[in-house]
């Protein structure tokens, strides 16, 4: 099915008494972020049903309360203190970068934890104002060495870039492309994010001639541009991307037949890992067979799981400030994604879960459009 | 030859609240030309307009005796109302052949109507590519003239059909007015003061604040008379 | 002899293959008044744009009081020309009133630093009762009644007249109109002709365009008759009258002979 | 890669302003009226498509006829409901019918959202067949039914605005409604006319330009705000003009970054039109007349 | 009320704020939602002049909204300067790039303006993100500092009485520039741009005083925000704000710039404080504006005022 059926029921009691503990989501269902915000959106209320049905946190339920920002930056404070006003005592930010940036000191004056499970932008946790935000998936940092390694077992020495314009992947872009002394850029290409045509960028990428491109965007409909007009003008050169190509499904029908085969992208799920292999079972009772597992789903479901644990070591929900430093002191949180001994933990200065790089896996496409497997030629190392 | 006639009974035009035309009845017997003046804001543009039927009115119409009060306006121009609407109402982005053309079309001519239409004048055969609004002030008044005349008009609706022109277009036109008024065309022209026309004119009615106070049978100069006469009436009730 | 106001030099005005206007010249002095007629299409419009500088120039030179007259408009406006339109340009959804205003307000905001001064000073006090006084005697002058209501709901005659009120409104040295008379009533020719008048009383002079030849013969003091863009005739209204280039250009062969009267009858 | 690739894309990205453009000017001419709705529109023309023949599994052309019609009953619905209620009811301004229109837009854009989804749709073809290879130059087959129907689009909306009586009464009613209610033309069904074909020929643009690159119900307003730069560039002054401001706009938006670099692509789009309207301030295709 | 031009709409004004702020009370909810109302209503008063009175629509107001807003960000995060400045100098810069901008487009109007300065706006964010070490990059700036007004530190509380009570002394001021002289002369260039000309004032000058006003105001609009919420990023004003802006005083009724802050108090309402939960405060909101279009084409204020004047006249 499409977009925002099903998905939106709020979860229930189950089988858990007691008052209920209230958690809010900034959830963007409608504006500019809903294409990947609400795959997460769905995924943490299915994971909150499920907690509920087994009992609850401290035995009481969570209730979820979500109010939609649209990913407009002016409308998040408000947004913000309405959830708070409803009772919230942390968050779920799900919504687009530039709003979640806006939210950070909105955050601070409520004094309220939040995690961004999907984000993954390094500014959302590194100072100012990032005393209570919390995210869950390896940082830029530990994809430049994923990608130092695979150029160099792959002999590339000049890359060149293709980026879209958005704000968020200017500070990625910036963030990943500092530790990457390992190979030249040879041309940094940038296209509107909502661009119909990318020859012009493409063509000067391929005067530069380098030995891979690197296409960093925020997915969607950008990506799979840029993928078809790579794969159609520059057939023979290697093709690397971030995980957002990989974690929106529905984006692969949109490329055009066998462009996408050969592209490696920066995965998170690995099938070995059986925590993941229990999230594809429930995921697909609950959506249907074919539904196609992605690090949204499983970052989504860490992320609730990783603020039960925090209530239940606060012991509730009542002192947001005794919360906050619960969530610093949760440790080798075994995580759904990543391989099967990757763990999440957090501290005061730490608000990035990923432990070590084998959060991290390259997958390469298949001919069919569809990611195949594993790259046979490098796989990052777990260098806990 | 047939006379043609019209009649306009209990006629009143509203804006909002205001009431620019208030219950009038005036008949244009054909073969004759008939005035309708009054100072500026009287509601003779308003009145003639209600006419042809492009401002809303209550009272009726009769054209021939025949009631068209409930037709529109098209139907009125083909019925054989014809109008010189006060200030330009052309349509200047488009040719002068179109703006005939668009005429044509509505009246149901054929397409020689509009050469027909343009030789009454001579001018503006050589700007017949010319877009209407690039010329003069009097050469767009010489095509709203023309585009009223296409066609075979039972009745003439002419509001301030001269303003503009210079006296030897006056004339002539004066000429062709009179000539159509002789086969029988219901002639009503609205004009604040008579002026050049005076002379053309058989009988009238004066109007004032949308309702008439006179109405002269004894020519132009009669006209002008009685219409003077109430105007010097008025500003010295006023004063 | 009074001061030498406006004069224009070689007047030329070309729209692609349309020579409107071809060659003119002329002279004005304070206090006079200058009539200027001609057939339709003769250049009188285009000759009042020249002027105003609402058209640039193909060719030809103007200078006021001496000064080289050019550039935009507003830079002329401030000279001290002001003009009306033959077609009423009004703002239609604005009252009578403020209409009436623009001329006056625009004499106080002609500069960049009067336009911001002004934006500070209209927010610290909009109204001015020497403002209110100015328009109310301008509507008097002309006999506009009914000044709050929006200009758009005024009948086309009476739309014209506060034209002509707002250009008198800027207080020109030289006033331009261009057909003010064309479908006035008998008390709004008696208001323009007023306004002429003041306007010569002040020693300033004024350009009238009209066809009404008879009015306009009795009131200026010059008649300048343009045809096919070329000035044929300049001088003396009556000699004007009676000269073979009016009979031919412009009267045809008959002459209205009552039409006279009428317009004694109105200046008088 | 060859210069004639780059080339192709700015031939079919102009085409597709241009088309868009004209949708546009076809209501500017017809109804003296910008309709910003045009963008959305012509989204609901591919994305409906999209969702049709995704999830209904539809045949593609009655998929397009259906999404084609939904868009041209859009555009009616835009003209009978709300920009004639809301001029009826304000008068003389113009500003709020214009602010309708923009409600409008925003409205489809999320209602498509909430009906078709929000994730982008791939767009369907309505021709299969290979691409064609000339040198190391790729035509899509969607390229080559873009600019057939353009050329077909254009052919047809000028001998209709010209020489028709209701392309001539088109271009009368929108120069001046009011000369026109006055004569007695019949303004509301041209103005209904000039709705319907704009929402039309919006609703096959989109249909036919999604496989490009997809459509989502964002895209409305992108597409709104491109094709209305190339209806600006081109001016109002001839039916080519859509055309040539899109084409126009085709080539800045592709050569400028090919030959200043991709990085700086919105400051070249800034510069370009500065400069452009610096000289041209109306557009190029201009209607002067004296007022 | 005849004696002091624009002082029933300032009473109503006055009373609209006591009544909100009643409302408000210490919810910290209710507080950013007038913070948020406010940012919205100077945004909306800054197209009043250029949009509605002279007919000019510029679409560059997120750029200047967000000048005002890096104003208050820089000045607190890079410099020592007592905070206040921030309102100074970010109308200031603001008013300084609008005309800039307006002197390079000034032989454009209407639509032609509008697609320009619709690019502007959007270069003016990517500038943002490159220019990283002026600007914060697309982090943006936050963790700001608090206003310290001589040894004043307003609470939240006042901050929102602050800004309600800006809200009411601009659109009370600009009430009055409206009627004014110079009020006159703008509101007629947008139909009768020829007679403002051959009066003696040059449109183009005037549309950049006004664009300049505008920007000014939309600008401590911005700066507003960016002190109530914290932070500014490139993408704190986008380009659905500037739509907004443009729906508000449509809204409200463009007669006044009262139109306008009520525009903003409903727009927000139907945006954020809407009781139907998840669904798209845009959606809500454009449906709004066209019932409110077809139900009152004068916009809330215009409806009411014919209602008033209708009872009036039954009565009198
Ligand atoms: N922009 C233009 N392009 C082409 N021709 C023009 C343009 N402007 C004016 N003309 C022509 O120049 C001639 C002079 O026009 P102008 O308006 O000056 O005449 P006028 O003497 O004022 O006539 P009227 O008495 O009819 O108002 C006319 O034939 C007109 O068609
Ligand atoms: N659209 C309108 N809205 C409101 N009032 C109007 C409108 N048109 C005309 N009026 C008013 O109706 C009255 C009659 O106007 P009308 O145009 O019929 O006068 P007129 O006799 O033709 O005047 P003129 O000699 O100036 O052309 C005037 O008082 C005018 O102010
Ligand atoms: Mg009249
Ligand atoms: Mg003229």
């Amino acid at each position: 099915g499409c977009g925002n059926k099903g998905g939106d029921q709020k979860p229930t009691n189950g089988t858990a008494t007691g008052e209920p503990i209230i958690i809010g989501m900034d959830e963007d269902s409608t504006g500019s972020g809903a294409a990947y915000s609400v795959i997460a959106g769905k995924t943490i209320r299915l994971a909150i049903q499920d907690i509920n049905d087994k009992g609850g946190v401290l035995g009481r339920p969570i209730k979820l309360v979500v109010e939609n920002d649209e990913s407009d930056p002016t409308k998040v404070p408000a947004t913000l203190q309405k959830l708070a006003s409803q009772g919230a005592k942390a968050l779920f930010l799900q919504s687009g970068s530039a709003a979640i940036l806006q939210a950070k000191s909105t955050l601070t004056q409520l004094g309220l934890p939040a995690i961004a499970p999907t984000g993954v932008t390094a500014t959302l946790v590194t100072p100012p104002d990032n005393e209570l935000i919390y995210m869950l998936a390896n940082t830029t940092n530990d994809w430049a060495q994923v990608y130092c390694g695979a150029f160099a077992a792959a002999g590339i020495k000049k890359i060149g870039v293709l980026t879209d314009d958005t704000t968020t992947i200017a500070a990625l872009d910036k963030a990943l492309f500092a530790q990457m002394s390992c190979v030249q850029f040879v041309a940094t290409e940038k296209g509107a994010a909502n661009a119909s045509d990318l020859s012009a960028q493409v063509a000067r990428l391929k005067n530069a001639n380098p030995d891979a491109i690197l296409v960093t965007s925020v997915g969607g409909a950008f990506e799979v541009l840029a993928q078809n007009t790579l794969g159609s003008q520059m057939a023979g050169t290697k093709r690397f991307s971030l995980a957002s190509i990989g974690n929106q499904p529905s984006s692969w029908k949109l490329a055009a037949p066998g462009a996408l085969n050969g592209l490696i992208f920066m995965g998170s799920i690995n099938t070995e890992n059986p925590r993941t292999k229990d999230l594809i079972k429930l995921l697909q009772d609950k959506n249907g067979k074919d539904y196609d597992i992605t690090a949204y789903d499983a970052q989504a479901w860490d992320a609730v799981h990783v603020l039960k644990a925090a209530i239940e070591k606060a012991g509730g929900v009542d002192d947001p400030k005794k919360l906050n430093e619960a969530m610093q002191t949760i440790k080798g949180y075994p995580a759904t994604f990543g391989q099967g001994n990757f763990t999440l933990s957090f501290s005061a200065e730490k608000h990035l879960g990923a432990d070590g790089a084998c959060g991290l896996s390259l997958v390469e496409f298949g001919s069919d459009n569809k990611p195949k497997g594993p790259w046979a030629t490098f796989q990052p190392p777990c260098n806990k | 030859m047939s006379s043609h006639e019209l009649r306009l009974e209990g006629l009143t035009v509203r804006y909002g609240h205001a009431s620019a035309v208030t219950a009038l009845d005036l008949t244009a017997p054909g073969g004759t030309v008939t005035a309708l003046v009054g100072p500026n804001g009287a509601g003779k543009s308003s009145a003639l307009l209600a006419a042809y039927g492009s401002v809303a009115a209550t009272g009726k119409v009769f054209l021939d005796g025949e009631d068209v009060s409930r037709l529109r306006p098209a139907a009125r121009a083909r019925a054989g109302i014809a109008v010189v609407p006060q200030g330009r109402q052309l349509f200047p982005k488009l040719n002068v052949a179109d703006n005939l053309q668009v005429m044509a079309e509505l009246l149901r001519l054929p397409r020689s109507a509009v050469d027909t239409a343009i030789d009454r004048f001579p001018i503006l055969r050589t700007r017949l590519r010319s877009l209407v609004g690039v010329l003069s002030g009097g050469e767009q008044q010489m095509l709203v003239v023309s585009r009223a005349l296409m066609g075979s008009p039972r009745v003439l609706l002419l509001d301030e059909m001269m303003t503009g022109l210079a006296p030897l277009i006056v004339q002539e036109l004066l000429r062709t007015v009179t000539a159509l008024a002789g086969e029988g065309v219901a002639v009503l022209m609205a004009e604040p003061s008579l002026g050049a026309v005076r002379g053309a004119v058989d009988r009238g009615y004066v109007l004032v604040r949308g309702e008439t106070v006179a109405v002269v049978e004894a020519g132009g100069k009669a006209l002008d008379a009685e219409y003077q006469q109430r105007m010097g009436v008025l500003k010295s009730a006023a004063a | 002899m009074a001061e030498t106001l406006l004069v224009g030099s070689g007047l030329t005005k070309r729209y692609g293959g349309v020579t409107a206007l071809q060659d003119v010249s002329f002279e004005l002095r304070a206090g006079e008044i200058l009539g200027l007629v001609g057939p339709n299409g003769a250049g009188k419009t285009t000759l009042v744009d020249l002027i105003s500088g609402a058209q640039p120039a193909t060719e030809g030179t103007l200078t006021l009081r001496g000064q080289r007259l050019a550039g935009p408009a507003a830079k002329r406006a401030k000279a001290g020309l002001a003009r009306t339109f033959q077609y009423p340009q009004l703002a239609l959804e604005l009252t009578v009133a403020e209409n009436l205003l623009l001329g006056r307000a625009a004499r106080r905001h002609g500069t960049v630093w009067q336009m911001v001064a002004g934006s500070f000073a209209g927010a610290l006090r909009p109204q001015l009762p020497s403002d209110a006084q100015a328009v109310r005697s301008l509507a008097l002058e002309l006999g506009i009644e009914r000044l709050e209501r929006p200009a758009g709901d005024l009948s086309l005659g009476e739309q014209r007249l506060v034209e002509v009120g707002r250009a008198l409104g800027q207080d020109p040295l030289v006033l331009l109109l261009d057909e003010p008379f064309a479908g006035s009533d008998a008390s709004g020719v008696a208001g323009i002709v007023e306004v002429v008048r003041t306007v010569q009383r002040r020693g300033h002079a004024v350009i009238l365009v009209d066809h009404n030849v008879d009015l306009v013969a009795g009131l200026v003091d010059r008649i300048m008759l343009l045809d096919r863009g070329r000035s044929v005739f300049d001088g003396d209204p009556q000699q004007c009258l009676a000269s073979p280039e009016m009979q031919q250009v412009y009267f045809g062969v008959a002459e209205p002979a009552d039409a006279e009267e009428d317009a004694k009858h109105v200046v008088s | 890669m060859g210069q004639l690739q780059l080339w192709l894309s700015a031939l079919e990205m102009g085409s597709f302003f241009g088309l868009l453009a004209l949708a546009y000017y076809l209501t500017l001419v017809g109804a003296g009226f910008f309709n910003f709705a045009i963008g959305p529109y012509a989204m609901v023309g591919g994305l409906c498509t999209s969702y049709l023949v995704l999830y209904e599994d539809m045949n593609v052309w009655a998929a397009a006829v259906l999404a084609v019609l939904a868009a041209a009953a859009l555009a009616v619905f835009t003209e009978l409901a709300v920009v004639r209620q809301v001029q009826k009811r304000s008068g003389r301004g113009e500003l709020p019918a214009l602010v309708a229109v923009a409600a409008i837009m925003f409205a489809v854009q999320q209602l498509a959202g909430y009906l078709f989804g929000y994730t982008t749709l791939p767009g369907q073809a309505l021709f299969t067949f290979d691409p064609v290879t000339v040198g190391d130059t790729v035509i899509q087959p969607s390229t080559v039914v873009l600019l057939a129907f353009t050329v077909v689009a254009f052919a047809a909306a000028a001998v209709w605005i010209r020489y028709t009586r209701t392309g001539r009464l088109l271009r009368a009613v929108g120069d001046s409604t009011h000369a026109a209610t006055l004569l007695g033309l019949p303004v509301n069904r041209v103005r209904l006319i000039a709705f319907l074909l704009s929402g039309l020929l919006a609703g096959v643009t989109g249909l036919l330009f999604a496989p490009k690159a997809g459509v989502s119900s964002l895209s409305g307003l992108a597409w709104a705000l491109s094709s209305f730069l190339a209806m600006v560039i081109g001016g109002t002054g001839s039916v080519w003009a859509p055309l040539v401001g899109g084409l126009l706009l085709g080539l800045v938006e592709v050569f400028v970054p090919y030959y200043f670099g991709g990085q700086s692509h919105v400051y070249g789009l800034l510069l370009v039109a500065l400069l452009f309207f610096a000289f041209k301030p109306s557009g190029l295709f201009v209607r002067r007349i004296r007022t | 009320m005849k004696r002091l031009p624009g002082s029933f709409g300032l009473l109503l004004g006055v009373a609209g704020a006591v009544l909100i702020l009643v409302w408000v009370g210490a919810d910290g909810y209710k507080q950013t939602l007038v913070t948020t109302t406010a940012t919205y209503a100077l945004i909306a008063l800054g197209m009043y002049v250029p949009y509605l009175m002279a007919g000019s629509l510029s679409m560059a107001y997120g750029a200047y909204a967000g000048i005002g807003g890096y104003a208050v960000g820089l000045l607190s995060s890079r410099t020592g300067l007592p905070l206040a400045l921030a309102w100074v100098a970010g109308p200031v810069v603001a008013a300084a790039v609008a005309v800039l901008l307006g002197l390079a487009t000034r032989r454009l109007s209407g639509f032609f303006l509008a697609a320009v300065t619709l690019l502007f706006g959007m270069a003016f964010t990517a500038l943002l993100v490159d220019a990283e070490s002026l600007s914060g990059g697309s982090g943006g700036l936050g963790s700001l500092r608090k206003l310290d007004l001589f040894g004043w530190e307003p609470s939240h509380y006042q901050v929102v009485v602050g800004s309600l009570a800006v809200v009411c002394v601009i659109a009370f001021l600009l009430d009055r520039l409206r009627m004014s002289p110079w009020g006159v002369i703008v509101r007629t260039m947008r139909d009768a741009p020829r007679a403002v000309e051959a009066a003696g004032v040059r449109v183009s000058v005037m549309n950049l005083v006004s664009l300049a006003i505008g920007a000014a105001i939309a600008a401590v609009g911005g700066g507003l925000f960016t002190y109530s919420a914290g932070s500014v990023t490139p993408d704190t004003f986008t380009l659905n704000l500037v739509f907004l802006a443009i729906f508000m005083p449509l809204i409200g009724g463009s007669a006044t710039p009262w139109g306008a802050v009520l525009g903003a108090v409903i727009a927000v309402e139907l945006t954020l404080n809407f009781p139907a939960v998840q669904t798209s405060g845009t959606l809500i909101l454009a449906l709004g504006v066209l019932v409110i279009l077809l139900v009152a084409p004068q916009g809330v204020i215009g409806y009411a005022t014919r209602l008033a004047r209708l009872v009036g006249g039954r009565r009198g």
